[in-house]
């Protein structure tokens, strides 16, 4: 389906919600933009359109670009071949506070580990739900993603470097 | 009468090193009788900041990094990063480099089924298998160590081709192995695949639905052995898969029950002997040319843009979504991996099974613990 | 007859049938390696370390990729090994040579504790002087002993003054000649 | 031991060898004469099979298995010995109750070397009822593994318990019914009858003299190995499904014997089917007679000794090999293999091994 068709489409059933058609990649592949708020409405609208049938959340990628945090939603059919990527910005506020997002799992519950892992790591609190944990050690601090993050010298009195027997370098890294 | 017996739950924790797990993660299992009814995991104890690791290392230096996404099938994971590359800078790869690239495709998808054989043989307690199996997997690991120079990390792809082109001898030796493998995997069957207690450890156990497969996202030969006949080989081809004649095999519930333990073991097999004819294919057929469009340079800079790779992994689908901000690092380097969904569903089909299924669900599952936590 | 009893004892005879027609089966495939029968079904342990039965450094393949060593008569100081290396073990201090075409690598570390052995710093050094042996013994007793060292070690501060001297020297007679 | 031992008994047999062993009471030599079994004949069995099961595992997965440890590694198993004597308990903690099932689960197991038959002048026990007698220690031996495995206080260690008591008794079942018969065929249970009625030619041997008695030679053999929980029917025991059951938290010296013990388990009753069904220690070419008459009364002893153990060695190569290619069944699958396949062919084998016996006394 033309990505023109699905936006149609989308404006159809959840107005105002996307905000524009954008390039992804080469080859003239195309995501759509929308409006942070509406996701979850427009996964609701995608998988119970009898046409598209958008059943499956392949992948939730997040990605920080100065700002803002980029949620690109990989979502395709198992029936009709359909395949399409939407995408949303959520600003950030501060450094360590949680963003908000809604969240997906009730359309596709394939989202859970994607979004688990996001909102560990990217600090985005999905739905009305808390931030969860399973990944980081509890008590860990910061969303490691985030472009600002630092990385601690030590947790809980554990150093987690040890000095190199040959120094460290100022080469190639760019935490260095 | 026996059914309305209830004893007290009783919680067992195993973990989060055991031999019985994939890798390090924790169950906290509640248990009836020896009946479990609920199953808490605890994953992340393999967190090791891999995407993290991308973003702070130039270009060239992440493809060592790919490796490491799942130390047992090394290779795709640098496949799904080079292609996500090469996507956004327009490079494209030569014929041979792609040719080289097949190869190693599919050598890396039987070594991790074999390898696969070797967790549920180990699982039911079939030793003398676990050791054929392994003294076949050993010559595919010589072939890569022939390639590469590695067994394991292979680091061999570049962006826009491979690291070096095929040493003498190595094509011959892919088709000897594959001749021989195929003598191996009759001899597993008779050894093994069909023998009456191991289809009765593993039919009808761990069922997965169809229904349970869509609903989890489940890829790979776990969802074909469910009935989901979704191959990214076939679906996104990429490195000429689409000019390649192949089946993709799925389950179809010959010992029990739909989606069970032995489809999922019975798939796999099946795969290893259609990787076992691609292998043959292509590598009658490797094309004379060049094996890189460029070599290895530091400061090498990915142009503004972004991509996302699709790749069959010996477990499933495996994503890449590559972000660059036309830079010498990755802008950020994100990995969809097959695991996860295949963790979020094994609390759901252990559910009302006895702790002796236990490890061979989870094995018949072929978790990767550091794919999951990356 | 289906469902009737004499349908259920035949299934029953035919489940204990195949049980033990699958061992029989099994054992006959098993029992050819108990005499090595054929080329395929030899013994395949290789003996390690004590006798070394093959695999032996000169067995490895071209590619290898073993401990890492470095010709330092023919090392540039570049560092460009160091800058792709992807977990940061290697360590090069140079410093102005005798003349001006070429540096003094006064150290050159690399720390196996942390290296990964991909290869990248081989393929990236121009004058090939970095590069894989087929070495893959590398045990030690301290954490300390996995770091190798192939500078030419610091020089002393006479010795600094003295190359740049003769230096200045060589550009002196490059100008005035 | 109110019955006084026959006249060639071992013990008379002993008591007459030397003054000194004449002077010495009888139970003093009973006694000893234990001591010297478990030492000379019992441990040396171990150590040998242990070597050989090893050796041929590994001739069957194509690698070299032991070889390091003296020529071929057939000191192997001394070295496991030794290593496993010197390790440290996990805990600092003394495990009296893990301690003492411990000790009844050996006590059990060790009393029936007082009955083990192993050649025709070596009986110590031979009552009308001796064959049942390692039966009885069996169950014995099932229950002190069952409390050893509670004591371990672990749910592996209790679940191991629950499926050792599980194990025994389905495997008992049979295994008496297979015992049975061949004391139909022999006409009583006394282990020198048992053994009388086989003479040196395999086709006069209880499991081949006919069809139904052959049927209760793989049933015993079998319901042996689900007892006694053997490979491949160590689903009680099994480091995989249930982290080694029993095992789970037994160490070093505790963990060799036990090892031991099992092995010792297995041993005995491949012994007794040895010696019930596969001809005992009767000697081939009527050896025995020509060399009693000859008075050499110790060779006999030690050659029917021999012949046997090497019998049994034979039979217990052909179980491990069997176990080798077998995956390990669920203990359900275990106990449902002993109860709805063994349990109903013992049956089947002790009806036609009536018939079969008593068709001559038939009207």
């Amino acid at each position: 389906m033309e990505t023109a068709a699905l936006i149609s489409k989308l404006n159809k059933a959840v107005p105002g919600a996307v905000l524009q058609k954008a390039r992804f990649g080469r080859g003239g592949k195309h995501a759509i933009w929308i409006e942070a708020r509406s996701i979850a409405a427009v996964a609701e609208a995608l998988s119970s359109d009898p046409e598209l049938r958008l059943d499956w959340l392949e992948n939730l990628s997040v990605a920080q670009l100065d700002e803002a945090l980029l949620l690109t939603y990989f979502v395709r059919s198992r029936q009709t071949e359909v395949v399409a990527v939407l995408r949303a910005t959520l600003a950030l506020k501060s450094e360590d506070e949680l963003v908000d997002a809604p969240s997906v799992r009730t359309v596709w519950p394939m989202a859970v580990p994607f979004e688990r892992e996001a909102s560990e790591l990217f600090g985005i609190r999905f739905g009305k739900g808390k931030r969860e944990t399973g990944i980081l050690p509890k008590g860990w601090r910061g969303f490691p993603l985030r472009k600002s993050y630092v990385f601690p010298q030590e947790f809980f009195q554990i150093a987690h470097s040890r000095p190199s027997p040959v120094g460290t370098s100022d080469g190639g890294s760019r935490d260095a | 009468m026996l059914e309305t017996l209830r004893t007290d739950l009783t919680s067992w924790e195993i973990g989060p090193y055991h031999g019985a797990l994939p890798g390090p993660m924790r169950m906290k299992l509640r248990i009836d009788g020896e009946i479990i009814i609920s199953t808490d995991l605890e994953t992340g104890f393999l967190h090791r900041g891999l995407e993290k690791a991308f973003e702070l290392h130039p270009w060239p230096a992440t493809v060592a990094y790919a490796d490491h996404l799942d130390p047992e099938a090394a290779f795709f994971g640098e496949l799904a990063l080079c292609l996500a590359v090469e996507e956004i800078s327009g490079l494209d790869c030569p014929p041979r480099a792609q040719a080289i690239r097949v190869l190693l495709s599919e050598l890396s998808r039987i070594s991790a089924h074999l390898g696969y054989i070797v967790k549920v043989g180990r699982a039911v307690g079939a030793e003398t298998l676990i050791h054929y199996v392994l003294r076949d997997r050993e010559k595919i690991l010589d072939l890569f160590e022939l390639l590469s120079g590695a067994r394991y990390s292979l680091n061999f792809l570049r962006f826009g081709g491979v690291a070096a082109d095929v040493t003498e001898g190595f094509i011959e030796r892919v088709l000897e192995v594959a001749e021989l493998l195929r003598a191996r995997l009759k001899e597993y069957n008779d050894l093994f695949t069909f023998n009456h207690s191991f289809l009765l450890r593993t039919a009808g156990v761990g069922v997965i639905t169809r229904e349970l497969a869509l609903q989890s996202g489940l890829t790979g030969p776990n969802a074909r052995a469910a009935g989901l006949a979704f191959d990214a080989r076939k679906a996104h081809p990429y490195i000429g898969f689409d000019k390649l004649d192949f089946e993709v095999p799925v389950g179809r519930g010959e010992a029990g029950r739909l989606g069970d333990a032995h489809d999922r073991f019975l798939v796999r097999l099946r795969e290893l002997s259609q990787s076992l004819e691609i292998l043959k294919d292509v590598a009658e057929t490797v094309p004379e040319g060049e094996f890189s469009r460029m070599r290895i340079d530091r400061d090498f800079e990915v142009p503004n843009g972004e991509s996302y790779a699709r790749v069959e992994s010996s477990r499933g689908l495996l994503g890449c979504h590559v972000v660059s901000d036309g830079g010498r690092f990755p802008a950020r380097v994100q990995f969809r991996v097959p695991t996860s969904a295949n963790l979020t569903l094994l609390p759901e089909i252990v559910r009302g099974l006895a702790i002796e299924d236990l490890p061979v669900v989870i094995a018949s599952l072929d978790l990767c613990l550091a794919e999951a936590d990356r | 007859m289906r469902g009737s009893v004499f349908s259920a004892i035949r299934e029953y005879l035919q489940d204990v049938y195949r049980r033990f027609q699958s061992i029989w089966g099994s054992l006959i495939t098993a029992v050819p390696y108990l005499w090595g029968v054929g080329e395929q079904r030899k013994e395949v342990t290789e003996q390690y370390p004590d006798p070394v039965s093959s695999r032996t450094a000169d067995d490895l393949p071209a590619r290898s990729r073993g401990l890492l060593v470095n010709d330092i008569d023919r090392c540039t100081g570049c560092k460009e090994c160091e800058k792709i290396c992807p977990v940061q073990c290697i360590r090069v201090d140079t410093e102005a040579g005798a003349d001006q075409s070429k540096l003094w690598v006064a150290r050159f570390d690399i720390d196996y504790s942390k290296c990964v052995f991909c290869g990248l710093c081989v393929e990236v050094c121009h004058p090939q002087s970095l590069v894989h042996s087929k070495k893959f013994e590398g045990s030690v007793y301290e954490l300390k002993d996995l770091v190798a060292s192939f500078g030419r070690g610091f020089v002393t501060a006479e010795q600094r003054a003295k190359w740049a001297a003769m230096r200045q020297q060589a550009e002196n007679d490059e100008v005035f000649p | 031991m109110s019955a006084l031992p026959p006249e060639n008994s071992w013990i008379a047999f002993l008591a007459n060898s030397s003054d000194l062993a004449a002077a010495l009471p009888t139970w003093l030599l009973a006694a000893l004469g234990l001591v010297f079994i478990y030492g000379a004949i019992i441990l040396p069995s171990g150590a040998i099979m242990s070597y050989l099961d090893r050796k041929l595992s590994a001739d069957f997965q194509a690698r070299v298995g032991p070889n390091r440890a003296g020529p071929a590694g057939m000191l192997q198993p001394l070295a496991d010995l030794l290593k496993l004597l010197q390790k440290e308990a996990s805990s600092a903690e003394w495990n009296w109750r893990e301690a003492l099932w411990l000790g009844v689960h050996t006590m059990a197991l060790y009393s029936t070397v007082a009955v083990i038959p192993l050649s025709s002048s070596a009986l110590l026990v031979n009552t009308d009822m001796s064959a049942f007698l390692p039966l009885w220690a069996a169950l014995v031996l099932a229950l002190g593994t069952m409390l050893l495995g509670f004591s371990q206080g672990s749910v592996p260690g209790w679940f191991g318990g629950v499926r050792v008591a599980a194990q025994a008794l389905a495997g008992a079942f049979p295994a008496l019914i297979a015992v049975i018969c061949a004391g139909i065929h022999a006409g009583e249970f006394r282990w020198s009858t048992l053994a009388g009625a086989q003479t040196a030619s395999p086709l006069t041997w209880t499991a081949l003299c006919d069809p139904f008695q052959f049927i209760a030679f793989v049933v015993f053999v079998l319901g042996g190995l689900v007892m006694l929980a053997v490979p491949p029917m160590d689903a009680a025991l099994s480091t995989q499904d249930i982290h080694g059951g029993v095992s789970s938290h037994l160490f070093g010296r505790r963990l060799s014997l036990f090892r031991l013990g099992r092995f010792y388990g297995f041993f005995l009753w491949s012994v007794i089917a040895v010696v019930i069904f596969l001809g005992a220690w009767t000697l081939p070419f009527g050896l025995a007679e020509l060399l009693r008459e000859q008075g050499r009364l110790w060779l006999v002893l030690a050659l029917e000794v021999g012949w046997l153990l090497a019998k049994t060695f034979v039979l217990m190569l052909l179980v491990i090999s069997f176990a080798r290619v077998s995956p390990r069944g669920r203990v359900d699958q275990v106990t449902d293999f002993s109860w709805k396949v063994l349990s109903p062919f013992a049956l089947l084998a002790l009806i036609g091994t009536a018939l079969w016996s008593g068709w001559g006394y038939l009207p």
